[in-house]
């Protein structure tokens, strides 16, 4: 399955609640993949941290991503560029995808959930 | 075909649950099945059996009940999304020490787990969303 | 074949520029909701490269005012129409 | 005061409770003018209609200001170039307002309520 | 300066909620009153006594509860938006004949003329939506 | 001279510009919660013309990582600078 995240962390919930639907996938069994598109690359960012009042983020959430056996993390490079980040601004090792890949990435993946 | 819907926006708010109460008439008016909804982020707020929406405005929490009445629909709310959201049943209010709840029958609190197992179950998923 | 599903308009978000890029040559796109904005020209220029796989649910652009109002590019679907697109689709995508 | 509305119909409530920010502000003796901006001057378009499940939607609202004594509606002309549109489609008479004005309709009002 | 703080985003999804108790403990941190909140749209979420957070996450409603314990602030819920969401009062749950209340004191239920007469009676509106 | 406050990035919203259409000539603009994002370059550059009245929310800065990314225009405020903008503004405008 895939879980495309397309929402930045602290500011709703969706990123979140996106991350939980791939952790519970994998526990059942399901090979996961993660796209992360548009605002969701700011998932990703490097040096994050837990908000003000104790909000957790969804950073901490990342790194356990391996130890559910999610390891195939799909980042959308256009999306990177348009928010001036590269791939060494991430806090985890991700395979970027390109602009021709991008549609084989969603044609390749059942289901797909929209986050 | 077997339909299963994810409506994740909240009621009165977002015109994510018209859409899917619109698209549900739609799919068994054409002879398919529909087999759960599963609610989720916001769209918990559907399940709330206090909503109060005045008169002239349609009632969506008695909508999604009909559904269940008429097609055995499957109502599920994602448990870790209603509790923090004020969704409780009898339940969850009695473990929390909470008097009152918002959810009752047909409304089933539920793990997410239910919602990945939708596709082995089902043959189409549709989300609503705000 | 995908159908992707939005209901956001160009004019307000970039939502819109994110689903048209994921589009494989044979997907489907229909607008919905506050999407069905994106029907009407200039806004509907957006979709150009999708001429042909675009649709538009009927019932919101008439509550919105917009009846007769669509691109030609566009192709007008009812709920049932939409139930169909579904039918046809492997999977939908959701872009919100 | 001046209510801004910045959302289009049906697609949230955001109009609906704006407006009625205006006109709980109108019944109160409030001098209430109304700024349709953005995605909210979609709002005046003609022909709306209820929604499919008897909605109410808003346009019968908007023929309630006048009711109000709630007279000045002022629409930003950017907004409706934006989305193809003209004064003629609109279902109400309204006042422009171009770019150069926009600042001082803001700085001319107060209080200014954003929905 | 006597504040006013607009509440619009629903407590767990959306920021609007933390950002708002936030300004309102560095607002009285720099010597000004808080002396009410109002909740609109989503925001009348806010008020739910039903909200269940996880243990490891900020309880919002019981941080607005303390402001208004520490501060006297005024906790409005606009009726009209409350009730189709099913934030109703023991009064109102009566009235149409429900059983159970999700909004309780501090907080009230009152009309959308508070928010206009704000205005008269606070230096500053500042609005938090999402 | 009013405070418009800002939560929408200029990457996926048209909001910014909205905002930025509306602001007269000694009006300020505060950043906050994701409209963070749009204080490093390039989204910044969206807010070129109005140099020196923009803020940005350090707290929802840091917490996003974004800590020390911020173009150079733009000035950090800690949740007390923000009550400070609102007690010089005349009123707030907030754009969501």
């Amino acid at each position: 399955m895939l879980v495309m995240l397309r929402h930045s962390p602290h500011g709703s919930s969706w990123l979140r609640e996106g991350l939980d639907v791939a952790l519970v996938g994998a526990a059942l069994g399901r090979k996961v993949h993660v796209l992360f598109l548009g605002d969701g690359v700011q998932a990703l960012i490097a040096g994050q941290t837990s908000g003000p009042l104790g909000q957790k983020g969804t950073h901490p959430t990342l790194d356990m991503l391996e130890m559910y056996d999610i390891d195939t993390l799909l980042v959308d490079g256009e999306s990177l560029a348009q928010r001036g980040l590269t791939i060494d601004d991430l806090q985890l090792p991700v395979s970027l995808v390109d602009a021709a890949s991008l549609p084989r990435v969603l044609a390749e993946h059942s289901p797909i959930y929209s986050f | 075909m077997k339909y299963a819907l994810l409506v994740q926006g909240a009621p009165y708010s977002q015109q994510a649950s018209h859409s899917a109460l619109r698209f549900a008439s739609a799919l068994i008016a054409r002879g398919h099945t529909l087999g759960t909804v599963f609610f989720y982020h916001d769209g918990v707020y559907n399940a709330s059996r206090l909503a109060t929406p005045p008169q002239d405005e349609p009632n969506l929490v008695e909508a999604w009940r009909r559904l269940h009445q008429e097609q055995g629909t499957s109502l599920l709310v994602c448990i870790a999304a209603a509790l923090r959201r004020g969704i409780i049943d009898e339940r969850e209010a009695r473990r929390h020490g909470k008097e009152g709840h918002a959810v009752e029958s047909p409304f089933e609190l539920t793990g997410l787990g239910q919602l990945i197992d939708v596709h082995t179950t089902h043959d189409r998923l549709v989300t609503f969303s705000p | 074949m995908l159908l992707h599903i939005l209901n956001r308009s160009p004019a307000s978000s970039r939502v819109p520029f994110d689903a048209l890029r994921a589009m494989g040559d044979n997907d489907r796109l229909l607008l919905l909701e506050d999407g069905v904005y994106g029907a009407v020209a200039p806004l509907a220029e957006t979709f150009a490269s999708i001429r042909g796989r675009i649709f538009v649910l009927k019932e919101d652009l008439v509550s919105r005012g917009l009846e007769h109002r669509q691109a030609e590019t566009m192709e007008l679907v009812d709920m049932q129409g939409f139930v169909a697109l579904t039918e046809q689709a492997t999977q939908t995508v959701s872009w919100y």
